[in-house]
């Protein structure tokens, strides 16, 4: 077996475990921090037959923001609305802790509601390198001219199923499904090297 | 003209001025016993047997381009006979006795070459299903071995035994099975029909058949009508399109498998490995690039060509399974178009139109499948019923549900 | 050693004398200069012969400046990093690089296989067609490996490619695909109406044929010209300029791909930065400017060290200040040659003649030559070369045979338009007689061609056509494109009179030089048939080498055309598949090698797994424990024994959360699952979990699981963990496409759930103390399913199900507390000596249930296989139920599901075995059926086996033989109930 | 090959999984003569040359099954619309 580049920023970390939180690739200021230690509370509504327009118009009512049958991200302080498909939302909020029963008492039989607040990891990536890191994953238009605060898409980056958006000028969002945090993880880390990416992740905090 | 070391010897001697064509360009006959409709491999070799076996040299082979330039110039080159099932094992073996005489037969080197498939299994259940299949080969009196991992690493040391993400546990090994030269088949078959009075007529595209009632009696060609008593097509990619003249559909549908070729290299693999972990099987041909391939596209295509996630999958696998190719490079890539059959295997039978008769489903596989098919497309045309080792390939199986599935996925051709 | 750069002129050219680069080849070390290819590097120390022929070992030298090269190949680097078969000719050099020549041996110098090129009379096309045929063994013996060990070129590496790549995405709104003058232009003129325009070049210096060009452009040297454009574009923030990035294909849909060589021109990539990068450019127009080829004439002996094309000569010279010899002659048939060598001349190379075919040439030209002191020989042909490199030329004049020396002989028979990317989507390119050139055809969907590319062979005219193509394709996008700002170069006339093949030349004359394919090879194949392009290319391998044939094929075609007096069109043409250059394959595969070579799924308890000592194991994308290994434990079946043993005596538990998880909500669920299931699900209670099958829509079986109905309108479903993508999709284009009107709304919610199994006669006093609420058997039944909390709070749900035939639950709680629910399961079952197990122990325990799994789940076998017959239906109409009712899945001699057991109970059984009867010679005829699956009961004592037999549940008690060659074994085995321990269902009714 | 999802917009055909002709119907498993008719959806296509009416399933992305336009020949595509765009609120046509 060879012997790998002594420069191969997953050199010595198993597989099967994420990457340890901390610096990895080129020193200096970092061109993306990842973390992924907030964890929101999730749940995906899915409108039954002819209720899409409906349930986006009550979600933007409770929610305080604008949300439409749409790939789109309507952002406020304490959640998110992400459309991943016709009539398909994902809810995020940081102070809901049971955001599956709010919701079903908001959209009563217009809406199939279920919980998915262990389902996914989310990825806060920021930096003015996040979308040539990115770009190395995903097919789709990234360009910060192009892709703008509150797009979203749902996708696929390194054979991993991703739904992302755009916060804020410089800081993006992936929910990755649980099981592949630590594949996602070492893309990440390995696409990011070049740039220098700062990792912190929670791993340990969710055991 | 027969070859041998002292026909090479006369005309090196004679600065190269003896050599005559390998086959007549024919111009079609009013009339023949027979036609037969494709100039691939298949089609030239039934003439060549519906002449040899049978006697029936009254035969035309209509060829729409030139002899071979449709998937027998296209493929990967592999022969084999490591099927699982009743239905295909016989046959593919009998394909594999007629290669192994084939150039005798032919006085035509096709570099036929027994340097054996190994295909890897990874996991247990892999395992499992390959010593099923190798069992079921000797049942059929074909040879196969199952290999650990230790016997595959003897073999290919520079596989990724140590750094794999599905880690090699073992290969089933036919060790008859190998590759030819797939231009030199076609070549040979069809100065071998010439010989004996086929008449190849290239440039011949066939727009029509000529029907008497039910039956089918001759068909239009972009060189005039040409009538015949049996017609026999043999058009795998195109078989849809030949079928629905006559008012057939049927139960296939075309696909573009790629097929990709190195840079010329010193020997480097030996035989032909086949990757269970993923999309990808590899060999080196005599010229030495390496010959490779994965998985079809997946979407219904006559373009003859396919895209970039597909090529990025099969050298992933490649270099999953080979970490050492990084630095090589892949010279050209290609597609043909594959006739994808609803349970992954072959049609050699009768039609419910009266005086035509089919080959075509042949997948992927059609290559190894040539002389094998081209035996008994003959063997049909000729008694009117199938041979022995093809009688499961019959078009009503799906009806009667005697499917031939070696892959288990049902009626989705673009998982076989 | 001769001096270094001997061969250099002293000023000009694009390299910088301040920074000098040491490098390698066979070993000797050389002197060049930033700026140098290791091509010109060569030249400028003297090197001339830089390898070996293909087939007949000839010596050869370096042919052309570009990526035509069919000569120069050498392996670069070494060890793990060697790359065989790179072109010299676009080798940036860097410091410490190491080259050697390949395809010879022992030396380049001495090559024993040269002693081919005396056999050459034998070889020529398709000979090996025609003999090693006898005796048949042998080819794979003796003829087939001295072949292979002849041919091929250079040698793979030997270990693992130590470097990484990776693959990016980029959108534009245009592609330009090379910078030479009609790229800059089209590129700038885009740019400037402010579409997003990606300009590719795979050179490490934009500019193409301008970095060559003696004139001035715009009053700069036309170098400084391409770099003040590339400047500009640079700074555009609506550009990204791609150097060392070849558009090597079109693919649909807009999308090229691209290679960037990013770090190829380093001894070794820099830190974190990747050797190179695949890119997918996806662009809504695109315009080709990547130039023309220059195409050689084929005369005897045109293959001696020494003989180049004019253009490269031209470039050796102006680009690289390199002086390919001291004697220089030209040998053409156009007057574009004639000027090349003109600017040679006055930047300092030494050429002395011209000889061209043509017996009349504008004497303006003509008079210029003379005037530089050339002397000029029109109407005359090289018939012969002489020297090893060469040293002479005899020359046909009009007034008889004359002797010329020179080293090196510039060859120009016109140019060929870089067509390759125009015929990727089976465009084919059209003669275009005026030029003798083939030029685009049919172009791919948003692709033009601008310059050289689509025969404007004037740099004036390419500047402007670039400029128009540019504005055009953004005008077509709708950009306002401001009126083009185009500097003006006056052109000469195009003046070429088309000549292919020197006739009657002394010694073998190479139509395509990497290939060995000579005129006497055409003429075989002319003489043979094979005379149609597509036929000609295969028999003589024209045009199959790595240079795809860029400077052979128009000769090959022409020399056919020639013999069969059919003209150029009608013989055929030249198109080109992918790659336009070869790329390596680590690129296309990128990150994705190795242990990255697929995403790794983990459990939510995978970390808790390895702290209890678990072997992991490969179940598709999952790592899955195996089995938990003690001290002292001899092996893996020791091992998973006792974890059977434990289970089933007391209790044990095992992560399930892989198995597909599926969400139903809607008024029609339980309508819907009645379709898609075999068996009836509507009646369904609240509280309550099923066992169902699913078929194909061909009949045979998909996959089963469980569903269990959470509320009137709620229901989850599991599947099998292989299956789970699988039937989702299933569900969805069920309601989608089959049944849009059924309200149910479908959720994965696999990840949501970790999912622990709990299994054994003790696993519901484990339970009570983990669950909050009550689960005695009144409350949670067999096939119970409620929502509850565990762990004094945790939201969950519990499914009272077994595979195991104990007594079983499935626990679901969320992903994040499946490690603390197997802790707290755990420590809860610790006076029971709770035993962690495997997906080994697992698949014992569900053998001898005699439940089927993935190994009878084939998709070749039927629910009546299966043994499931009875579960079906016949109230209601199920997805499969039509197709399952044919003959051939009805047939009662099909292969059933059945027990096996050995009949001597200390043998082993093994899966794959098929069954023969007793007595019964081991023949296709005679199979039976086979072994699906085996394990060894530790229950029982020995090795059990579930298997598929022809009227298997007929037969039970009767023997045959398990027949396993390719193991070398053959057992007698008896056929029983599937249902190796409490077929009744007691235990897991307790 | 990309694929105007009408959802997602124009994606790399990787991300979908696709099951081919789109124009046939699932038959009525009451007929007289299901069998032959199941037959003929299950296991016949007109596989055409040409205009091609097909599925694609949008697996890596909205999760819609498309009714894709395409050109077998070309690989062009016309257009693509949802199975279920007529049930959606938004009422494209099918």
């Amino acid at each position: 077996m060879a012997d790998h580049s002594s420069h191969d920023p997953l050199a010595g970390i198993p597989f099967d475990r994420v990457p340890p939180s901390g610096r990895y690739g080129a020193a200096g200021e970092p061109g993306v921090t990842v973390s992924t230690t907030d964890t929101p509370f999730i749940a995906l509504v899915v409108a039954r037959n002819g209720f899409a327009a409906s349930v986006a118009a009550r979600l933007g009512r409770a929610f305080g923001v604008e949300v439409a049958d749409r790939a789109g991200a309507a952002i406020s302080a304490a959640s998110t609305v992400v459309g991943t498909g016709p009539g398909r939302f994902l809810v995020l909020s940081t102070i809901e802790p049971d955001l599956e029963g709010t919701l079903r008492a908001l959209l009563g039989a217009e809406a199939a509601v279920s919980e998915q607040s262990d389902a996914s990891v989310a990825f806060n990536l920021t930096g003015e390198k996040v979308p040539d890191l990115l770009a190395k994953g995903a097919l789709i238009d990234l360009d910060p001219r192009v892709f703008l605060p509150g797009h979203a898409a749902t996708t696929v980056i390194a054979h991993i199923g991703v739904t992302l958006w755009r916060v804020h000028e410089s800081g993006w969002r992936l929910l990755v499904a649980r099981s592949f945090e630590a594949s996602f993880t070492r893309f990440l880390v390995a696409s990011g090297a070049e740039f220098g990416l700062a990792l912190e992740n929670g791993t340990a905090g969710r055991g | 003209m027969r070859y041998s070391v002292f026909s090479l010897l006369a005309n090196a001697l004679n600065g190269q001025k003896g050599w005559v064509p390998a086959w007549r360009e024919a111009a079609p006959k009013p009339a023949y016993d027979v036609i037969i409709v494709g100039g691939g491999g298949h089609g030239l070799a039934t003439a060549y047997y519906l002449a040899k076996v049978h006697g029936i040299r009254n035969v035309a082979v209509l060829e729409k381009g030139v002899i071979g330039s449709g998937n027998a110039g296209r493929n990967t080159t592999i022969i084999r006979s490591n099927y699982l099932l009743p239905g295909n094992e016989p046959f593919y073996e009998w394909s594999m006795k007629l290669w192994e005489g084939l150039e005798q037969e032919l006085n035509y080197n096709a570099m036929v070459s027994q340097r054996g498939i190994l295909n890897l299994f990874h996991s247990d259940a892999q395992r499992d299903a390959y010593a099923r299949r190798g069992n079921a080969m000797r049942l059929a009196g074909v040879d196969s071995a199952l290999l650990d991992k230790a016997q595959v690493r003897a073999m290919y040391p520079f596989l990724d035994f140590d750094n794999a993400r599905f880690p090699i546990q073992g290969g089933l090994l036919q060790a008859r099975a190998g590759t030819a030269r797939h231009d030199a088949v076609v070549w040979g078959y069809a100065r071998a029909a010439d010989r004996l009075g086929v008449d190849i007529v290239q440039n011949c595209e066939v727009t029509g058949f000529i029907r008497e009632g039910d039956a089918i009696v001759g068909v239009e060609t972009t060189r005039g009508p040409v009538r015949a008593g049996k017609v026999g097509v043999a058009v795998a990619g195109s078989s849809s399109r030949v079928a629905a003249m006559a008012g057939l559909r049927l139960p296939i549908e075309s696909h573009v498998l790629q097929a990709f070729v190195s840079e010329g290299l010193k020997p480097l693999v030996d035989g032909v490995i086949t990757f269970g972990a993923g999309h990808f099987y590899i060999s080196q041909s005599d010229k030495g690039g390496l010959v490779f391939g994965g998985d079809i596209d997946g979407y219904n295509s006559y373009a003859q060509r396919g895209n970039l996630p597909v090529i990025e999958d099969v050298c992933e696998g490649g270099m999953a399974l080979m970490p050492r190719i990084g630095r090589l490079r892949l010279l050209r890539h290609w597609g043909g178009i594959m006739d994808m059959s609803m349970d992954g295997s072959p049609i050699i039978d009768r039609t419910p139109v009266p005086g035509l008769y089919l080959n075509a489903g042949w997948c992927y596989g059609g290559f190894k499948a040539t002389p094998a098919s081209g035996w008994c497309f003959a063997h049909l045309l000729a008694k009117g019923a199938p041979h022995e080792t093809a009688g499961a390939f019959r078009l009503d199986r799906f009806r009667t549900g005697h499917l031939i599935d070696e892959k288990g996925v049902g009626a989705q051709p673009n998982l076989h | 050693m001769s001096a270094p750069n001997r061969n250099r002129l002293t000023s000009g050219g694009l390299i910088d004398r301040a920074k000098s680069l040491g490098f390698s080849f066979d070993g000797t070390s050389y002197q060049g200069y930033e700026g140098d290819t290791l091509a010109s590097a060569l030249l400028a120390n003297g090197v001339r012969l830089v390898g070996r022929s293909f087939k007949y070992h000839r010596p050869r030298g370096i042919v052309a400046a570009g990526a035509e090269e069919p000569n120069a190949l050498v392996e670069l680097r070494s060890g793990a990093r060697r790359e065989p078969n790179t072109r010299a000719t676009v080798t940036e050099l860097y410091d410490g690089l190491v080259a050697s020549s390949q395809n010879r041996w022992p030396s380049l110098a001495f090559d024993a296989l040269s002693l081919n090129r005396f056999l050459s009379p034998f070889l020529g096309a398709g000979f090996y067609y025609k003999t090693f045929m006898w005796p048949a063994a042998f080819w794979e013996k003796l003829y087939e490996p001295i072949i292979r060990r002849a041919a091929g070129l250079g040698r793979a590496a030997e270990e693992a490619d130590p470097d990484h790549y990776e693959k990016a995405t980029a959108f534009c709104d245009l592609l330009v695909i090379g910078a030479g003058p009609a790229g800059l232009m089209a590129a700038l003129t885009a740019a400037r109406s402010g579409a997003r325009v990606i300009l590719a070049d795979e050179d490490f210096l934009p500019g193409g044929g301008l970095n060559a060009e003696a004139g001035d452009i715009d009053r700069r040297p036309a170098p400084a010209f391409a770099a003040h454009v590339v400047a500009e574009l640079t700074s555009l923030p609506n550009v990204r300029v791609m150097r060392r990035t070849t558009v090597f294909g079109v693919y649909d849909s807009g999308t090229y791909g691209a290679l960037e060589r990013v770090s190829d021109h380093l001894p070794e990539p820099l830190p974190f930065q990747p050797r190179q990068r695949l890119w997918r450019l996806i662009a809504r127009r695109a315009v080709l400017a990547a130039g023309a080829t220059e195409r050689p004439i084929v005369f005897g002996g045109n293959d001696r060290p020494g003989v180049m094309l004019a253009g490269a000569v031209g470039t050796y010279v102006q680009r690289h200040a390199v002086l390919p010899g001291q004697k220089i002659a030209l040998f053409a048939n156009n007057d574009g040659a004639w000027r090349e060598m003109l600017a040679a001349q006055a930047a300092g190379a030494p050429v002395e003649t011209i000889i061209d075919v043509r017996a009349e040439v504008a004497p303006a030209l003509v008079a210029a030559a003379r005037a530089e002191g050339l002397r000029v020989l029109t109407g005359a042909q090289v018939i012969a070369t002489a020297g090893k490199t060469l040293t002479g030329l005899t020359v046909a004049t009009p007034s008889g045979t004359e002797r010329i020396a020179a080293d090196t002989l510039a060859v120009s028979g016109g140019w060929s338009p870089a067509v390759h990317l125009t015929c990727h989507h089976g465009g084919k390119p059209m003669w275009d007689a005026g030029l003798a050139a083939f030029v685009p055809g049919t172009c791919p969907p948003g692709l033009s061609v601008a310059g050289a590319a689509r025969g404007i062979f004037g740099l004036g005219a390419c500047l402007k056509d670039g400029a128009a193509m540019g504005a055009e394709a953004a005008e077509a996008l709708g950009f306002t494109v401001p009126a083009p700002d185009v500097p003006e170069v006056a052109d000469a006339a195009f003046a070429l009179t088309p000549f292919w093949h020197v006739e009657g030349s002394k010694g073998p004359a190479f139509v395509d030089l990497q290939n060995d394919v000579t005129a006497k090879d055409v003429g075989i194949a002319h003489k043979e048939g094979f005379r149609s392009v597509e036929l000609l290319k295969r028999y003589t391998t024209l045009g199959m080498a790595t240079d795809q044939g860029r400077t052979s094929n128009v000769t090959g075609l022409a020399i056919m055309a020639s013999l069969t007096g059919a003209s150029i069109p009608e013989t055929g043409t030249t198109i080109f598949r992918p790659p336009y250059t070869p790329v390596s394959l680590g690129a296309l595969a990128g990150h994705h090698r190795g242990k990255d070579f697929r995403p790794v799924r983990l459990t939510p308890t995978h970390e808790w797994a390895r702290a209890q000592g678990a072997v992991f194991i490969e179940t598709g994308a999952w790592l899955r424990a195996q089995y938990f290994p003690r001290k002292g434990e001899k092996d893996w079946l020791e091992t998973v024994s006792r974890e059977v043993t434990a289970v089933r005596a007391s209790v044990g538990l095992i992560d399930v959360s892989t198995f597909g998880k599926i969400d139903l909500q809607g008024a029609d669920v339980g309508a819907f699952l009645d379709r898609v299931y075999i068996n009836g699900f509507a009646g369904l209670a609240v509280g309550k979990a099923r066992y169902g099958v699913m078929l194909r829509e061909d009949g045979m079986v998909m996959d089963d699981g469980t569903t269990a109905r959470l509320s009137p309108e709620h229901y989850v479903m599991t599947t099998t963990t292989a299956n789970a993508a699988k039937v989702f999709q299933h569900l969805e284009f069920c309601l989608q496409v089959l049944w849009p009107e059924l309200d149910v709304a479908l959720s994965s919610v696999s990840e949501q759930w970790a999912q622990i199994a709990l299994a054994g006669p003790r696993a519901r006093d484990v339970l009570a103390r983990v669950a909050d609420g009550d689960v005695s058997n009144a409350a949670l039944p067999f096939m119970g399913a409620i929502e509850c909390t565990v762990m004094g709070g945790v939201k969950a749900r519990l499914f009272r199900l077994s595979f195991s035939g104990e007594l079983g639950y499935e626990i679901a709680v969320p992903a994040r507390h499946g490690a603390a629910l197997a802790a707290a399961l755990m420590q809860a079952g610790e006076e029971f000596g709770i035993t962690p197990y495997g997906i080994e122990a697992l698949g014992v325990m569900r053998i001898e249930k005699g439940h089927v799994s993935g190994n009878e789940l084939s998709g070749q076998t039927t629910a009546g296989d299966l043994g499931f017959g009875r579960m079906a239906s016949t109230k209601k109409d199920y997805i499969g139920r039509v197709m399952a009712a044919r003959p051939g899945l009805t047939d009662p001699e099909r292969p059933c599901f059945v027990g096996f057991r050995p009949v001597d109970r200390s043998r082993r059984l093994r899966a794959g075995a098929h069954f023969l009867k007793l007595g019964a010679a081991p023949t296709l005829a005679n199979d039976q059926g086979y072994m699906t699956s085996v394990a060894y009961s530790p229950h029982l004592r020995h090795w059990i086996g579930l298997g598929l037999i022809k009227r298997g549940p007929e037969r039970l008690g009767e023997r045959v033989r398990a027949y396993d060659p390719v193991r070398g074994e053959e057992i007698e085995v008896e056929i029983c109930a599937p249902g190796f321990i409490d077929p009744e269902g007691v235990r897991l009714r307790g | 090959m990309r694929i105007p999802c009408p959802y997602c917009g124009e994606r790399d055909a990787h991300e979908f999984a696709t099951l081919g002709d789109a124009t046939l119907t699932r038959p009525d498993p009451a007929a007289a003569d299901a069998d032959a008719q199941f037959h003929d959806y299950v296991y016949l296509r007109d596989n055409p040359a040409g205009a091609h009416e097909e599925w694609w399933y949008h697996a890596n992305g909205c999760r819609q099954w498309l009714r894709v336009a395409r050109d077998t020949r070309t690989h062009a595509i016309s257009g693509a619309v949802a199975a279920r765009a007529t049930e959606q609120a938004s009422g494209e046509p099918a």
